[in-house]
């Protein structure tokens, strides 16, 4: 039996991070903020691009790391935020940062119609309903003229800050890098929270979480919603990057690199969604050489990790 | 009889195709006793557990919890009600720590959700801190606090048995559903489980209600003991009665050699 | 010193081997001046960067080529995937000779340093519609793949016919990498469209050939630009046979080209597609414009190629001042015994 | 719509439904006994179809072009890429499983990347005619023409499906694979040997994909290395449709989304770019109301 | 070498990934008789039966089975030979029926009349399993599904039969019903191994005895004598001195 003492200190929070990890921490975003000073332009935007797929995959990770929801349709709710920032700011001539709260707002509905019905459903049955709304969505944007059809949105405002205006990979490069301090925050935050705890319970057992009180498909629509608004904001800032944006970027295959990056790192530990994100974007930059032979020498590189690791390249200590 | 019952079931049936697992089920168990279910394998004793706890629907009759109907609530709103229970096979959450798993039981009982724990309310980390404790002082309770940051599923049988009974007290419920929490252990560990069921109502007060194969045990601990035979109820007594009643000798305890 | 040109162009994915002949008929054009000397005493080099017709893709390889330091940059097959990479070039000021993508939202977003080589989406409306005027047809079933360039042009071709006075009878759109179009062939023929126009690539083209015939569809078929390949003739085989094509100047066609289409073959060991001769043209014109400027400096590229008053394999190449070409170089062909002949 | 138009659609939905069906079909055997997603599967189906080819255009020189030249192709893809799935499942699949289910899931992506890469780089990308002379001849029914091959067609995959629900259902080897997809651990001690058990369900699931992409060739004249793409989803689709794992589901969810994708082309109002909205929307929908799919089991959960 | 000895365990050693958990466990069941293998929680009954059914490969030590070396036969090479498992937990397929399942068990039978003769047999042994024989096996209770599973097992017709914990969770006029099949069985002439938590059940019919803690052996001797002596079932059985 444990006495007093010993019951309380192991009663007190934990740190968000450990000490020792922040040192590492700390370094890594010394160098990330140091970056495009010594990098060209095709380094920067390939490490934006890279900082994108961060906050992606952090928003999967919501979904499918935490809460256990295999999701193959995560592109649709970047597409939301991409599309309601692109008709907005060029058909509305909205300013940028309030398209923000927009496309958060309709990720959350978009979500909701999606989720609510079918989170109940086996997670092999979820992934194909998944990957029908992805394909829904994509499709919609092809067919409508506010979307711009099949050839998309051109010219879609940059946004400006305090009369600076966002304009090279550089600036984008910083923008993109706090999303992602931000998305990394926020995911901290929940993961030891009552909500975030509650996600994993229902992932491991869902009965068990029920019979202790927990809703699991309001839980499972919260990680949902959650999920869906991170992308939706990677989203509105890509838009804004890219300027011109079509149906094409927001295909199956987009879901699945997503997807890849959170399994390759290690699913359900933010360090190694990080991880699984940058190599995601790096991977088939790294292997431009190969020309034709690129999908294939990623595919075997692909397949050499998952199966010397398993879990991931930086795996959670659950298992 | 003066006190009021607890938990009441009347009526109850259930089926699946053909098979009547429940057929018009009534007892009661009152506020802070110790009650036993007891009967054959497939008698329908755990599917009653699973009608009270919302797993299942039943087919007809009403279930009462210190009066108010629960019948045909989802699991969540029942627990939340304060009926809580424990598997037949233990179902932990294996890949989390033991004081993680303590703290699940809290979740009906706070409120705080994603916006705040973004912003880190005071609020929050304050009930944050609450559920934690919470989760210690049941761990404490069933005297495994000391392997709090274990993974759950690395605990010896004995000591899972005891965690999903502190997950089940962690949720502050009125009565508790304990499902053959006696299974595979031996007979020192079931001479604590008596301990433990007998302080679990003495010091918190938490009526307990369980389904057992020991007779010994259920004869040590239960007030009362209601008797199921293939989904009917055959007695429903004090044990002494119970043991004597030539219909459960009949369909349960056979005769001694 | 070295001039490096950059090519763009989809290396991987469904497109793949378009792009392939791209980047061989430009690197043919770029080693015959090398073999000449090069241009200014320089010699050439290229860096290749796929695209995959991938906007995203599309951008890093854009990003990429810029960063290396090209003098200018050839390619482009897809619309979609040129169209955010035209601000990066823009921003960056490097010549853009655009081989194959022809969307008319090219033309828009054009800072001035872009120039298409391929004719416009509506240049080759026109030249459709002239097409079904001369052949009769006065109800047309407008068929595309719902990407950019197809459902661009299907969408141009149906106001042009319809402003003609010609009658739209159905417009359908298929899924790319789908075998199976009996359900939009069935709709077709039972809306009496005298003719199917289709938009889109030579796979889908040869496929819904094969399927249209086969179903009994006696009207005319008319493909787009995006249909010569001599795997369309293969595969279609006998449906083939009296199918229309606006086709770009592929080596077939052109007079000049036989020992060009001789030389490909040699030194790829495959047939030269459809747009390796304007390719070919296009590595030929940026030596050109190299040569004209004098110099390796992109502003002087640019107003060179501006000035262009080119002839190549596949015809003139002049730009009006949108940068697009002058006269259009789609003709009009007819398959006859499994060949393309100039359509009389 | 016209009564042809709705005889001419069903005709066409049964055909590729009959394709879709074949191809689901291994894609719900292999997810019934590894409860794995083989994203591999439509590739191994664009494999199926290029080995079918090759074989096609040697024979061919011997047999003619007619239904035996692609009678053997079918039967040497057959087998061939039936072993190829056995050795997929060797060197892919089996290090995995013991790993986390998205970790096969992702596995299995790579496997598909691996096929179709290596078809790219072989190919070059190009589009290859499977040039036959099945001809067009057939029957009338009312206005509406079927070829005898359409007839073949659709005679030959019901007959490779009825064989294998036959062989799943009746015979040892059957059951077997049920009680391998049920509990792994406890087969063992029913004497099974796991491992052939399931090198077998991949043979025989990757050549049915085979037989499907060598009709799918022969019948529609092209063979393309990113032919397995749509086909794997539409497949995937399919399969959970009629309830992932259930034989006789595959092929009803093969034949329904056939028949939706043909009469969601010609809906009225909307055009056929709106077709697979209309699909998915109608699976969605289903799958709301029907969690299990068509044929599969409903499982009350034991607590 | 004693040809009695039908099954024997010398030192064997398993482990489960990084942890060890049997440090050498050596025994050896003679034929027709009952053994029993008692022990705490945890002390490693269940690995000693998987270590000998080849469910998991001995890192060390080796395994005898009718005069062969086992140790690396893999696990579905033995019910053939006669040795077969009935693991803890009973592991039936619960999505089949329960006729299936017991076909199951004599997977490697080819004989359809032989296999007939012991389905006559199991039904006879346990009639609930004969009047649900179509029905799902998931559906049965508890005690129902722990029937099925040793059904399920003489299906392979066992020369020795391993049982883990077979009276969990069983009503206690079943616990008496299932140890008397046990005895049936053996008087049939099938020897058989019994891990048992209830050392009190299990010894009153064990000719032998074995004790497990923490992966070893820790002591052994004829049933009735362990039963008999108080401090070893106070101390190794979590016995409660009466
Ligand atoms: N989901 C279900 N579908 C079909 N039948 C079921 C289901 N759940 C329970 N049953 C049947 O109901 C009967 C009662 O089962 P239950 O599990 O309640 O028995 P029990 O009394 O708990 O037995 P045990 O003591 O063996 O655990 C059994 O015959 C069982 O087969
Ligand atoms: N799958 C597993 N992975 C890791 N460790 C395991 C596993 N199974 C058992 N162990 C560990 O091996 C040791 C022996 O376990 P085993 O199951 O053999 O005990 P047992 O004597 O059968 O206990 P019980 O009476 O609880 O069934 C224990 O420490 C246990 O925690
Ligand atoms: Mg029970
Ligand atoms: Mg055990």
């Amino acid at each position: 039996m444990s006495d007093g003492a010993s019951t309380l200190s192991a009663a007190a929070q934990p740190p968000l991070v450990r000490r020792s990890f922040l040192l590492w921490a700390l370094a890594a975003l010394a160098c990330a903020l140091a970056l495009p000073h010594f990098a060209n332009a095709y380094v920067t935007e390939v490490a934006t691009t890279a900082l994108l797929y961060v906050v992606l995959c952090l928003g999967l990770n919501i979904v499918v790391g935490y809460a256990g929801l295999l999701d193959l349709g995560y592109a649709a709710f970047f597409a939301v935020g991409a599309y309601t920032t692109g008709i907005l700011t060029s058909e509305f001539g909205f300013n940028f940062w309030l398209t923000i709260p927009v496309a958060m707002a309709a990720a959350c509905l978009a979500g909701i119609i999606i989720g609510a019905p079918t989170l109940r459903l086996r997670s092999d049955y979820l992934a194909i309903v998944t990957l029908g709304f992805g394909e829904i969505v994509r499709i919609i944007a092809r067919n409508l003229d506010i979307t711009g059809g099949a050839s998309g949105l051109v010219g879609i405002e940059r946004p400006e800050i305090l009369g600076f205006k966002l304009m090279q990979v550089q600036h984008f490069y910083y923008a993109f890098l706090v999303l992602a301090l931000l998305a990394v925050f926020v995911c901290l935050s929940v993961e030891r929270s009552r909500m975030g705890r509650a996600w994993f319970y229902v992932r491991y057992d869902e009965d068990a979480a029920a019979g202790i009180g927990i809703n699991r498909v309001s839980a499972k629509l919260q990680a949902y919603m959650m999920g869906a608004v991170i992308a939706s904001v990677a989203g509105c800032l890509y838009a804004a990057k890219m300027t011109a944006i079509s149906p094409e970027s927001f295909t199956f295959n987009q879901s699945l690199l997503i997807l890849l990056g959170v399994v390759l790192g290690g699913m359900g530990r933010i360090p190694g969604v990080v991880l699984g994100a940058i190599l995601v974007a790096l991977l088939p930059e790294v292997l431009r050489g190969a020309g034709t032979y690129r999908p294939l020498v990623t595919a075997v590189a692909l397949l050499a990790i998952m199966l010397f690791r398993p879990n991931g390249l930086w795996p959670d200590k659950r298992g | 009889m003066t006190t009021m019952a607890l938990l009441e079931v009347r009526d109850l049936r259930l089926s699946f195709g053909g098979l009547k697992v429940l057929q018009d089920i009534s007892f009661s168990v009152e506020k802070g006793a110790i009650n036993s279910l007891i009967g054959p394998n497939g008698a329908g004793k755990t599917s009653l557990f699973n009608c009270l706890t919302g797993f299942y629907k039943p087919k007809g009759g009403s279930i009462r919890l210190g009066g108010r109907p629960i019948t045909g609530l989802p699991p969540h709103r029942i627990t939340a009600l304060g009926l809580a229970r424990t598997f037949q096979n233990i179902r932990l959450f294996k890949e989390m720590s033991v004081l993680e798993n303590a703290m699940s039981g809290q979740h009906c009982r706070s409120r705080h959700g994603i916006v705040s724990a973004i912003l880190h309310l005071p609020s929050q980390r304050r009930e944050e801190e609450r559920i934690r404790a919470a989760g210690m002082r049941w761990l404490d309770f069933v005297g495994i606090a000391e392997h709090a940051h274990r993974l759950a599923g690395g605990l010896s049988y004995g000591d899972q048995r005891r965690l999903e009974l502190a997950r089940a007290l962690a949720s502050t419920p009125e009565i508790i559903l304990l499902d053959e929490p006696a299974a595979g252990l031996n007979e020192r560990e079931k001479l604590d489980l008596v301990h433990l069921i007998r302080r679990i109502r003495d010091e918190t007060g938490v009526t307990v209600l369980l389904i057992e194969h020991d007779m010994g045990l259920v004869m040590q601990v239960s007030e009362k003991i209601v008797v199921f035979d293939y989904g009917q109820k055959i007695a429903d007594g004090a044990p002494e009665a119970v043991r004597a009643d030539p219909k459960v000798i009949e369909a349960y305890l056979g005769t001694e050699d | 010193a070295e001039i490096k040109i950059g090519i763009v162009a989809p290396m991987t994915g469904q497109l793949a081997s378009e792009g392939q002949d791209m980047e061989n008929a430009v690197k043919m054009a770029i080693d015959a001046a090398n073999a000449k000397g090069g241009v200014n005493g320089d010699k050439i080099t290229t860096t290749t960067a796929d695209d995959a017709c991938d906007p995203q893709q599309a951008v890093t390889a854009g990003s990429k080529l810029v960063s290396e330091g090209v003098t200018a940059i050839v390619g482009g097959y897809c619309s979609g995937a040129v169209l955010p990479t035209l601000k990066i070039y823009g921003d960056a000021g490097v010549p853009f000779v655009i081989i194959g993508a022809n969307s008319t939202k090219l033309v828009a977003a054009n800072q001035g340093n872009a120039f298409l080589a391929n004719s416009t989406g509506d240049m080759q409306a026109t030249t459709a519609v002239d097409l079904f005027k001369k052949n009769g047809y006065k109800k047309i079933a407008v068929i595309d793949e719902g990407d950019a360039y197809s459902s661009d042009l299907a969408k141009l071709t149906a106001e042009a016919f319809k402003n003609a006075g010609g009658e739209i009878a159905a417009k359908e759109t298929t899924t790319a990498g789908e075998q199976d179009y009996s359900a939009v062939v069935t709709k077709v023929k039972s809306s009496g469209a005298d003719a199917v126009f289709w938009t889109a690539y030579h796979a889908g083209g040869a496929l819904l050939t094969k399927q249209l015939r086969q179903a009994g569809f006696q009207g005319g078929i008319v493909l787009g630009d995006g249909n010569n390949s001599p795997e369309y003739l293969e595969i279609a085989g006998s449906a083939g046979e009296g199918v229309f094509l606006l086709s770009p100047p592929t080596v077939d066609l052109l007079s000049g080209a036989a020992d060009f289409k001789a030389k490909y073959k040699e030194a790829y060991g495959r047939d030269a597609g459809a747009y390796a001769a304007l390719s070919h043209d296009v590595g030929d014109l940026i030596v050109d414009a190299i040569a004209r400027a004098k110099s390796a400096d992109q502003k002087a590229i640019i107003e060179a190629l501006k000035a262009s008053d080119f002839k190549g394999l596949a015809g003139e190449i002049k730009f009006t001042d949108k940068n697009t070409l002058q006269t259009s170089n789609f003709r009009p062909v007819i398959a006859k015994g499994g060949k393309w002949v100039a359509d009389e | 719509m016209t009564l042809d138009l709705v005889i001419q659609q069903l005709v066409n939905g049964l055909i590729v439904g009959s394709f879709y069906a074949l191809i689901a079909l291994g894609y719900s055997m292999v997810f019934g006994v590894i409860k794995l997603l083989n994203f591999a599967h439509g590739d191994i189906y664009m494999s199926g179809a290029f080995v079918g080819l090759i074989v096609f255009s040697f024979v061919g020189v011997w047999v003619g072009n007619g239904w035996l030249g692609v009678v053997c192709a079918l039967l040497v893809s057959m087998l061939a890429v039936g072993l190829l799935g056995v050795v997929i499942e060797r060197f892919a699949y089996r290090p995995m499983r013991n790993a986390p289910r998205l970790s096969i899931l992702i596995t299995a992506l790579g496997a598909s990347m691996v096929l179709n890469g290596s078809a790219l780089a072989l190919t070059g990308g190009r589009h290859f005619a499977f040039n036959t002379d099945l001809g067009f001849a057939g029957l009338d029914v009312s206005a509406v023409h079927i070829t005898y091959t359409q007839i073949v067609l659709v005679a030959a995959s019901i007959l490779l499906m009825a064989g294998m629900q036959a062989f799943v259902s009746r015979t040892m080897y059957g059951k077997a694979m049920r009680a391998v997809s049920i509990d792994m651990g406890a087969s063992r001690l029913m004497g099974i040997d796991v491992d052939r058990v399931i090198a077998l369900t991949f043979f025989m699931g990757s050549a049915l994909a085979a037989g499907g992409g060598v009709m799918a060739g022969a019948y529609y004249g092209s063979v393309h290395f990113f032919m397995g793409f749509i086909m794997g989803l539409k497949a995937f689709t399919a399969a959970v449709i009629g309830g992932i794992g259930s034989v006789p589901g595959a092929m009803l969810g093969g034949l329904l989304l056939g028949l939706l994708e043909a009469y969601g082309s010609s809906l009225p109002f909307v055009g056929s770019e709106w077709r697979d909205v209309f699909v998915f929307g109608a699976l969605i929908l289903f799958l709301v109301f029907k969690p299990t799919g068509l044929l599969g089991r409903s499982v009350v959960e034991r607590v | 070498m004693d040809t009695d000895i039908v099954l024997a365990a010398d030192r064997i050693v398993a482990r489960y990934g990084s942890i060890e958990a049997l440090h050498g466990v050596s025994l050896a069941i003679r034929r027709g008789q009952i053994v029993a293998l008692l022990g705490a929680n945890g002390a490693g009954k269940s690995t000693t039966l998987r270590t000998l059914s080849g469910l998991i490969a001995a890192s060390s030590g080796s395994v005898r089975f009718l005069g062969e070396d086992i140790t690396r036969v893999p696990a579905h090479r033995l019910p053939h030979r006669g040795l077969v498992h009935v693991p803890e937990g009973r592991r039936i397929f619960g999505d089949m029926t329960i006729r299936e399942n017991l076909d199951l068990g004599s997977f490697t039978l080819t004989d359809d009349a032989e296999r007939r003769r012991r389905l006559d047999h199991v039904f006879e042994l346990f009639p609930i399993l004969a009047k649900r024989h179509n029905g799902d096996a998931r559906n049965l209770s508890g005690g129902e599904q722990q029937m099925l599973a040793i059904g399920r097992a003489l299906m392979a017709a066992p020369k020795v039969l391993l049982l883990d914990e077979p009276s969990m969770g069983l009503a206690p006029q079943l616990i008496k019903e299932v140890m008397n099949i046990v005895q049936r069985l053996n008087r049939e002439g099938v020897t058989i191994l019994l891990v048992e938590q209830n050392s009190k059940v299990a010894l009153k019919f064990a000719d032998y005895g074995y004790v497990l803690k923490g992966g070893r052996i820790v002591l052994e001797g004829r049933g009735t004598d362990l039963a008999n002596d108080d401090a070893v079932v106070s101390a190794y059985l979590g016995g409660v001195a009466a």
